[in-house]
């Protein structure tokens, strides 16, 4: 035996190695494939697709002008005028439904693009530069934690008149500390890593670190966070709305068309009224739920069947 | 341990000072104030400006918020802006056992009831069953509370009579057991029902990461039967991240009493924030603020030594 | 906790009696007339105090502690001659002193409290003897009565050595208020109810009822909820629910009475913003606005189309004020009268300036929310753009009230008082500080509403007033849309309450539960 | 064939997944005698645990599954047993310890719960009993002072520690056969050379088969009687461990000797089998070794060679022995 | 390999009074972590990951680090690369000592010249970067190679360098096996043209046949590149085979440092001894067995070690003076030194 006679690897290529892969497959390929496996996931995508869909197209989709008042059709059921009824103003209930789709959805997506803004910023420079300034930082995530937040959002909406941007802002401003907390964990562990550490000794710089090594490895738990956290926003806006603290009428949105239905009034003689707006939050809450877990499991290497 | 716990304290000290002086510059921020409420034909603007001066409204907000602290630091909460007279300590001490023992039976019911449910999903992955109470946490968690609250009371209150329409009790009957618990189920079910359903998912992911744990494993070629691999082996592992939970859902669990307690008229603490806020009766606002900020700290608090107790591998 | 029934057994005359639950959304404060402004506190102490007069159904005014009356020909002196029966709830008796004690309460220096305004014209109280008093006032007041000497009576016994100033904060007004009424106060569960006892010794025979429950709810959702189901047997109908009372009456397990409230709904004009200034553009606002279909479709009927202030429910009311009918065509032609044109936006335009303005609610207030709503797209269609802003009660009150005035267009209502007199919201005077917060000022009505408080003879008055209100309506300050229809529901065992805009709870000793 | 403890029969165990077959386990045969010590080893993925996990019946359910073959344990076939049969036999007649002795244990448990709790399942003893007899099993696997040990946590014990203690709790029933997958891997190697010493002594005392799974071969060297070569999912070498080590028959086997590098022999080049282990899943005609084997010929590709008893008693899988083959 | 030159003209300047192929020198390097306990994180001790560690580093060699798990090998590479600040000692790279410069100094002065190959070809590669983009970064970062033509073409001599196909330069992570992670993981470590090495647990992850494969390639590069390698590893085999000099790590500290052949030969310290003794070997006819020394007890924590000879709680030969004199690291025989008080009285 001589295979010790015929060095391998001098001379160049120094092992004749066939392509690695047959297979030349993108990673967001591969977390597609996983993702496609989880039906609830699937109807849930295609659920949110629809759902924005209508939201963007609601001027072309919707049938009438979802603010004009015809009074004496105040409370009409479901017919051939009004495919969902009207509202206790004779205002066309799906009109309004596909109009408040766009305020509950920009809403939700806006704020939580702004706390999960937040939420990664702190978190990131919490994670990754750690020590003093990581403990400050997470002394105030305990802070704003402990806050009764819902307590405090009633002061806010007291202050600030519960205009969209209002909303908006306040969502977001409570919303972040999950993120942040996310953010920090993974950017911990992360920052720990080898290919972290690698980047360091080839004198990549700290921002470049961030930004290009760990933020897109955290990418997973925060899209995730943030599919579920939209959901959250429009519940959030929807109990606000019960309290009369959500988006103000004339501006339809699910939450405040919702809230009709603590009118026993209401909700005993004219049921449909508040029922398409409660069954459009479900199902898009439930959607979003649907579509994080989908998420969660395409973006979890651990789970791989 | 006990060290321990004197210095989590001591340490929530400062949390709960940020928390008083922000609260207390946004609430001063609103617009309006308790004279609001006064607006009658009958009313002398010298009336109300001898009622502000004489509650030392007028001042400085730094100088009130200085006096106000001093007061709660000695334990004194001050007395109500609307209900003159009444110390802010007996409004709070009215309401707050009312609070108390809603989150305290629905965290109850949360947990008897998802755990198990978590844990039954867990280990038949992928089964009929799982899907079906997967789908259900799901709707749990998508619908909003109040509206199941509605809900209910409307079927089971209104339509039925199976239930009373709010309330912590019948008025003027004698104190009973049944009659508390009579009011209490639908409100402390519908409060636990997010976090019911949240949770019930958290269980079923921690149970199936124990179960992927190698020392399940080691039990498993033991020769220890399923029941007892889940439940000896693996229930207590999975049960350690649902505790910091616990810890988390604690401030949902403060701020969703509100919606609770003014769908189901239950007197808590949340009732009396949400009339103090309109009524800018400033401090049983902070008075609330604080309270409930505390109630969570202690939540947290209280997390991490069952946590500790659960987990041996942690020592103080 | 202690049973309330357990003197049921020595009902005065047997069988009848009970207990009347009511609910209130909004939790008293304190139980002291002289402290107090919250419609639940002034209810509930209705039922523990006393005062020297009270109204009847028609704001009658009726003796109460006062047995009878008179005053001076200059207006200036009135006696009252006061019962000498009267006990108070702990048992000691009601004299001239009590009296005299209470009324000096808010004309004291040391007075903190919101009820000054009222007490400004009596020069002096004397006691006559234990059972007369005698006020002089500085000059004739014709709602005297109804106002003023409609306040509660304190016991001097009790309350006669707390400094005046410490007053509003003493225990008395919310652990152990002690009065003359029928009912006497039980117990206060914080945030739960009131429960108030029966008192035997009540001046006019033992109440029929054995208590009244007081609920705090947090709703008026749950207040509906709860009459449905019989769990309070009396309540007042707000317009939003009257479909459903209708429904429950027809079903038999309410019975509804009905009449006009003493209030009116208005969109009120800031008369300082220029666009509000000509009265043509106001009188054309009112046009445009379909009055009829806000009753309807808002009120489910419950309401009556307003055309100036005041109500039917009270003596006052001039039914001949001018109307601007629903006429969204005149009301374009009107303004292009007045220099409006319709711009390329089909907005109106005058001077390059658009019609446009921000209107104002509170969305503690859900009627008002859909009146802006309506508002809003029927001027729309006549080509004025408004944005409905909503505010949270507070900041509501504090933009729109003096000195701020930070408003367009309102949507409010006031409720007139016992005593119909309006200076309040339309004299000049009450611009800087009182409740006139649309600016108006017409010198006519000043000097007619100037008049009407000192004239004691109701005709005159009533037409002294009619020509003020008239004027009032002519020059359209405020889009008057509606006055309020009042309801009131009680279970069909409940004897005696009936829907009443001036006393809900008279001869209260009276009713009965079978 | 009475003295085999264990006798695994053309076994396959196969995982499906995503519509693809992972032929984890290939057609295994091999025997263990009683009180043997036998070796299997290879590479990452060549499906030694699936082997060992198969013999447990522990296979993850409901990917991967036996498909065919026959596992006789003292004559009994464990394939196709009920469950309830299942839980008499593992941790009672066949045992088993892991590679990763910090996480086999329950954190949350005690030393002595875990101890004492497969005794108590296994020998039908009452808690005092089953105390003792931890105790016992604790002093034989060289515990000081097994009263504390019992009553500490996993994580309060070290590395070699807690592999003591895997191994007698694995020990406590006096199983007839003992499966060590990788159990010295994770550790250090003076505290292997503890653990090996353990085991060796261990096996004599209760004269228990051993099944000793590793890809180190110089614990194979130092412990086995007889090695089981492995590669992608089938045996391709089967001989006693003195005749594997000086005289591979396999290509594979001489790569595998080849590539470690020595501790006191001559500083020469590494033998390096180029290319890799063909990833799971993957289909090949013939050899599965060919296209990383230096010998191999056209006929490698041809079909799986026969595996093939030599007169010496070895068995080898390869083209190059088969009858007739050019020696 | 245009490039391979360049860097040796760059790094050669000579420092007064250091041997002229002397690339490193470590003098006492410290590394201590604050322990922090309980839910607080309160600081309650130090562990003393590295206390204390001197050798040099000759160009061209390659330095062997041996020891059990948690003696603090990584430790002291990751120091020496300045991924942690040392709490003690120098670290004279080509004469100058970079262990307290802040990272903007560090940045010219050794980023280049000194890389690291990582032990997990899982985890040292980030899975959401293609193999191309991974290699053309830390040239970005160094304003090397300034067009992305240039770039390719580095990128591509690199990987027939390390024995990978060309075209695989757009894959991720995921799709290549273990080994031929490693072999990026090294062509990383070499985009730079890095005068020293750091290999912590190179091949350890590996198996034994692809091991080799690795183990082999790095002489290989050595050769080629005139590398300067510091191999960490707890694998005395694999030690022995790739380096020139070995030193033997204990508790943080060095016991034994020597030529390869004389350590492997005739282990002085016993602690080495014990190590050596301990390897499982494959037992061929005609090669000697060593007499095994098993050693009682576990490895003390760092955090705690004893005091005298840190190794006395488990040595066979304990005297009485190990338990409180700790020995000096000192010269035992030429070039060999050892801390033990059996060589007390140098030279022999
Ligand atoms: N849960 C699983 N699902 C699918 N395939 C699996 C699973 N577990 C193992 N396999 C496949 O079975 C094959 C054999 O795995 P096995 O664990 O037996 O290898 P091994 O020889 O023990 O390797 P190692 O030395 O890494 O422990 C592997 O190729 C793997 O791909
Ligand atoms: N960042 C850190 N903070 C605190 N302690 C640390 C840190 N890094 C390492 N240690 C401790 O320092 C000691 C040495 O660790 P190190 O990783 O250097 O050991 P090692 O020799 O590389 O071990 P292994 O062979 O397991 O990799 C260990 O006790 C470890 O717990
Ligand atoms: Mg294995
Ligand atoms: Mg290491
Ligand atoms: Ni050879």
């Amino acid at each position: 035996m001589t295979l010790t006679e015929e060095p391998r690897l001098t001379g160049r290529p120094a092992l004749p190695e066939e392509p690695a892969v047959s297979t030349h497959e993108p990673i967001w390929k591969l977390m597609l494939r996983k993702y496609m496996k989880n039906k609830l996931a699937v109807a849930g995508a295609v659920l949110l697709f629809l759902i924005i869909g209508a939201a963007i197209f609601a001027p072309w989709l919707a049938p009438k002008d979802p603010s004009q008042q015809v009074l004496l059709d105040k409370l009409a059921p479901p017919g051939k005028d009004y495919p969902l009824g009207a509202d206790n103003l004779g205002r066309d209930t799906l009109s309004r439904l596909l109009f408040g789709a766009r305020i509950s959805l920009l809403v939700g997506f806006a704020s939580v693009a702004g706390s999960i803004f937040i939420g990664t910023v702190v978190g990131a420079v919490a994670g990754y530069y750690g020590g003093k300034l990581d403990a400050v930082l997470m002394r105030f995530v305990d802070a704003v934690i402990s806050f009764p937040s819902l307590f405090l959002l009633i002061t806010l909406v007291t202050i600030f008149e519960p205009s969209i941007m209002t909303l908006i802002g306040i969502f977001a401003i409570f919303g972040w500390t999950g993120t942040a907390r996310l953010v920090r964990g993974e950017f911990l562990s992360l920052r720990k890593s080898e290919f972290v550490l690698a980047a360091r000794t080839l004198g990549i710089r700290n921002g470049r670190i961030i930004f290009s090594h760990i933020l897109p490895n955290a990418l997973g738990p925060i899209i995730v966070s943030a599919t579920l956290g939209v959901g959250g926003v429009i519940l959030g806006e929807a109990a606000l709305s019960y309290l009369g603290l959500g988006i103000q009428p004339p501006t339809p949105s699910w939450g405040n068309m919702l809230q009709s239905a603590q009118n026993p009034q209401i909700m005993l003689g004219a049921w449909w009224y508040p029922l398409f707006p409660g069954l459009m939050i479900l199902t898009t809450v439930l959607a979003f739920n649907f579509v994080g877990d989908g998420l969660r499991d395409a973006f979890d290497p651990k789970i791989d069947d | 341990m006990s060290a321990y716990i004197i210095r989590r304290s001591l340490m929530a000290i400062p949390l709960l000072f940020i928390i008083t002086i922000i609260s207390f510059a946004m609430m001063r921020m609103a617009p309006g104030d308790p004279t609001a409420l006064m607006m009658d034909p009958m009313i002398k603007q010298e009336n109300l400006a001898a009622y502000k001066e004489s509650y030392g409204l007028n001042d400085n907000v730094v100088i009130q918020y200085g006096r106000w602290l001093g007061n709660m630091v000695q334990g004194n909460f001050g007395e109500s802006l609307i209900r003159q007279g009444v110390p802010v300590k007996d409004l709070i001490l009215a309401r707050l056992p009312n609070t108390l023992l809603l989150m305290l039976v629905s965290t109850i019911i949360a947990f008897l009831i998802s755990i198990p449910l978590g844990v039954y999903s867990a280990t038949r992955r992928n089964s009929k069953t799982d899907y079906a109470i997967t789908f259900i946490s799901f709707l749990g968690i998508a619908t909003p509370s109040f509206w199941i609250g509605l809900m209910l009371i409307m079927v089971l209150s209104v339509h039925l009579g199976w239930f009373p329409i709010g309330g912590v009790a019948n008025i003027g009957e004698p104190f009973s057991i049944w009659d508390r618990l009579h009011h209490l189920i639908l409100p402390a079910f519908v409060l636990a029902t997010a976090d019911m359903a949240g949770l019930t998912r958290y269980s079923r992911s921690s149970m199936l990461d124990v179960l992927r744990q190698d020392y399940i494993r080691t039990a498993k070629a033991n020769g220890f039967r399923k029941r007892t691999v889940i439940f000896r082996h693996g229930l207590r592992n999975a049960l350690i991240p649902i505790i910091t939970i616990f810890g988390l859902m604690l401030p949902s669990f403060i701020g969703g009493s509100v919606i609770i307690e003014s769908v189901f008229a239950w007197p808590g603490i949340g009732l009396l924030f949400m009339d103090a806020a309109f009524q800018r009766d400033y401090p049983v606002i902070m008075a609330v603020v604080v309270i409930a900020s505390a109630l969570v700290v202690i939540g947290n608090l209280l997390a991490d030594i069952l946590y500790a107790v659960f987990d041996p591998r942690i020592e103080y | 906790d202690e049973l309330p029934d357990a003197e049921a057994a020595t009902k005065p005359d047997g069988g009848k009696g009970g207990g009347l639950v009511l609910a209130t959304t909004a939790a008293p404060t304190l139980f002291n007339p002289y402290y107090s402004t919250d419609t639940s506190s002034s209810t509930i102490e209705g039922f523990i105090f006393s005062g020297l007069v009270t109204v009847d159904h028609d704001f009658n005014p009726e003796g109460d502690l006062a047995e009878s009356w008179e005053f001076s020909d200059d207006g200036l002196r009135w006696t009252f001659h006061l019962r000498d029966n009267v006990k108070w709830h702990d048992g000691e008796p009601f004299t001239a002193d009590d009296v005299v004690f209470s009324y000096n309460i808010p004309l004291s220096e040391d007075y903190v409290g919101p009820r000054g305004l009222p007490f400004e014209i009596i020069e002096e109280i004397n006691k006559v003897d234990d059972y007369t008093v005698e006020f002089v006032l500085s000059e004739p007041y014709a709602p005297f009565i109804t106002i003023t000497a409609q306040f509660e009576v304190l016991p001097k016994h009790i309350l006669g050595d707390v400094p005046i100033a410490d007053l509003g904060k003493h225990k008395f007004n919310t652990k152990e208020p002690v009065g003359t009424g029928p009912f006497k106060f039980k117990e206060w569960r914080e945030g739960e109810y009131i429960l108030l006892d029966r008192n035997d010794d009540y001046f006019l025979g033992a109440p029929k009822l054995d208590s009244i429950t007081y609920k705090i709810v947090p709703d008026t959702n749950t207040a509906m909820a709860q009459l449905q189901v019989g769990e309070i047997n009396l309540a007042g109908i707000s317009p939003e629910y009257t479909e459903m009372a209708e429904d429950l009456a027809q079903k038999g397990k309410i019975e509804l009475s009905s009449g006009p409230s003493n209030a009116f709904e208005y969109i009120g004009y800031n008369l300082r913003n220029e666009l509000f200034q000509d009265k043509k553009v106001r009188q054309a606002l009112t046009h445009a606005i379909d009055k009829e279909a806000i009753i309807q479709a808002i009120l489910g009927g419950a309401g009556t189309v307003a055309n100036g202030p005041g109500s039917p429910a009270n003596w006052a009311f001039n039914p001949d004020m001018p109307a601007f009918d629903y006429d969204p065509e005149k009301a374009k032609q009107m303004l292009k009268e007045a220099g409006w044109e319709p711009g390329p936006d089909g907005i109106l335009q005058k001077d390059g300036k658009k019609f446009e303005f921000v209107l104002k609610t509170t969305s503690a207030n859900e009627i008002r929310q859909q009146i802006a709503e309506v508002a809003q797209q029927q001027w729309s269609e006549i080509g004025i753009k408004t944005s409905i802003e909503l505010l949270e009660w507070s900041a509501y009150v504090e933009q729109t009230s003096p000195p701020n005035w930070n408003f367009d267009a309102m949507v409010a209502g006031w409720s007139i008082g016992s005593d119909p007199d309006p200076t309040w919201f339309w004299h000049t005077s009450e611009i800087e500080n009182g409740l006139n917060y649309n600016g108006y000022s017409n010198p006519k009505v000043d000097e007619l509403l100037s008049q009407n408080t000192q004239i004691s003879d109701l005709e005159e008055r009533k037409r002294v007033i009619a020509e003020a209100d008239a004027i009032v309506a002519e020059d359209q300050p405020n889009t008057f849309i509606y006055y309020v229809e009042g309801y009131l529901a009680k279970s069909p065992n409940l004897h005696g309450p009936e829907y009443s805009s001036a006393n809900t709870y008279y001869k209260l000793h009276e009713w009965y539960i079978d | 064939m009475s003295t085999n403890v264990l006798e695994v029969k053309s076994l396959k165990t196969y995982f499906n997944k995503n519509k693809k077959t992972v032929r984890a386990v290939d057609g295994v045969d091999f025997s263990i005698r009683k009180g043997e010590t036998v070796a299997l080893v290879g590479e990452s993925g060549c499906g030694k645990s699936m082997t060992s996990l198969s013999i447990m019946g522990l296979v993850p359910a409901p990917a991967g599954k036996i498909v065919d073959g026959e596992i006789l344990l003292n004559g009994t076939d464990l394939v196709g047993l009920p469950e309830k049969k299942m839980y008499e036999v593992r941790g009672r007649e066949v045992a088993m310890i892991f590679q990763e002795p910090m996480t086999s244990l329950n954190p949350v448990l005690t030393i002595g719960d875990q101890l004492s709790g497969v005794v108590m399942h296994h020998l039908k003893l009452n808690k005092k009993e089953a105390l003792k007899k931890s105790t016992e099993m604790l002093e034989i696997v060289g515990f000081a002072d097994p009263e504390k040990t019992l009553k500490d946590y996993p994580h309060r014990l070290s590395g070699g520690m807690r592999q003591r203690v895997m191994i007698a709790m694995a020990m406590s029933c006096n199983p007839k056969l003992l499966i060590a997958d990788e159990p010295t891997t994770a550790l250090d190697v003076t505290i292997q050379a503890q653990v090996l010493e353990l085991m060796k002594d261990l096996s004599q005392k209760f004269s228990t088969s051993i099944l000793l799974i590793t890809h180190d071969l110089g614990v194979v060297s130092e412990l086995a009687e007889r090695v089981i070569v492995m590669y992608s999912g089938q045996i391709v070498e089967i001989a006693d461990s003195n005749r594997l080590f000086n005289d591979p028959l396999h290509p594979y086997t001489e790569g595998l000797i080849g590539s470690v590098p020595s501790i006191d022999g001559d500083i020469r080049r590494l033998e390096a089998i180029p290319g890799n282990v063909p990833a799971p899943g993957t289909e090949m005609p013939g050899c599965r070794f060919a296209p990383r084997c230096s010998r191999a010929t056209s006929k490698c590709t041809e079909g799986v060679p026969e595996m093939r008893v030599l007169p010496d008693g070895r068995s080898v899988r390869c083209v190059l022995y088969e009858e007739g083959a050019a020696q | 390999m245009s490039e391979i030159g360049l860097i040796h003209s760059l790094g050669t300047e000579e420092t007064a009074g250091r041997p002229r192929d002397t690339l490193l020198e470590v003098k006492n390097l410290q590394m201590h972590f604050p322990v922090k306990t309980g839910v607080l994180q309160r600081v309650t001790g130090q562990v003393k990951a590295v206390d204390g560690v001197s050798f040099t580093v000759k160009k061209g060699k390659t330095i062997g680090i041996v020891g059990e798990s948690g003696c603090g090998k990584s430790t002291m590479g990751r120091s020496i690369i300045r991924l942690y600040e040392p709490t003690g000692g120098e670290i004279l790279y080509n004469g100058k000592d970079i262990a307290g410069l802040p990272e903007k100094q560090l940045h010219p002065l050794i980023r280049r010249e000194i890389q690291m190959v990582f032990q997990d070809p899982n985890a040292s590669l980030n899975p959401r970067k293609s193999l191309g983009s991974a290699l053309a970064e830390p040239m970005k970062a160094h304003n090397l190679y300034g067009s992305r033509q240039k770039r390719v073409e580095r990128i591509e001599e690199l990987l027939d360098l390390v024995g990978l196909h060309r075209s695989v330069i757009n894959n991720y992570p995921h799709e290549f096996s273990g080994g031929q992670r490693q072999r990026i993981g090294i062509a990383r470590a070499l985009v730079l043209n890095p005068e020293l090495v750091i290999a912590d647990e190179a091949v350890s992850a590996l198996d034994v046949s692809v091991q080799a494969q690795i183990i082999n390639l790095l002489e290989d590069l050595q050769e080629k590149l005139g590398l300067t390698y510091i191999f960490i590893s707890h694998d005395l085999s694999v030690v022995r085979h790739i380096s020139d000099r070995v030193g033997v790590m204990y508790l943080g500290k060095l016991v034994e440092l020597s030529d390869k052949e004389a350590l492997y030969e005739e282990p002085l310290h016993p602690y080495t001894q014990a190590l050596l003794s301990a390897i499982p070997v494959i037992k061929k006819d005609g090669a000697e067995v060593r007499e095994r020394i098993v050693l009682k007890g576990d490895l003390p924590s760092p955090s705690s070690p004893p005091p005298g000879c840190i190794f006395h709680t488990r040595c066979p030969y304990k005297m009485p003076m190990c338990e409180t004199v700790v020995p000096d690291f000192r010269e035992a025989a030429p070039g060999r030194q050892v801390a033990c008080h059996l060589y007390g009285e140098p030279p022999f």
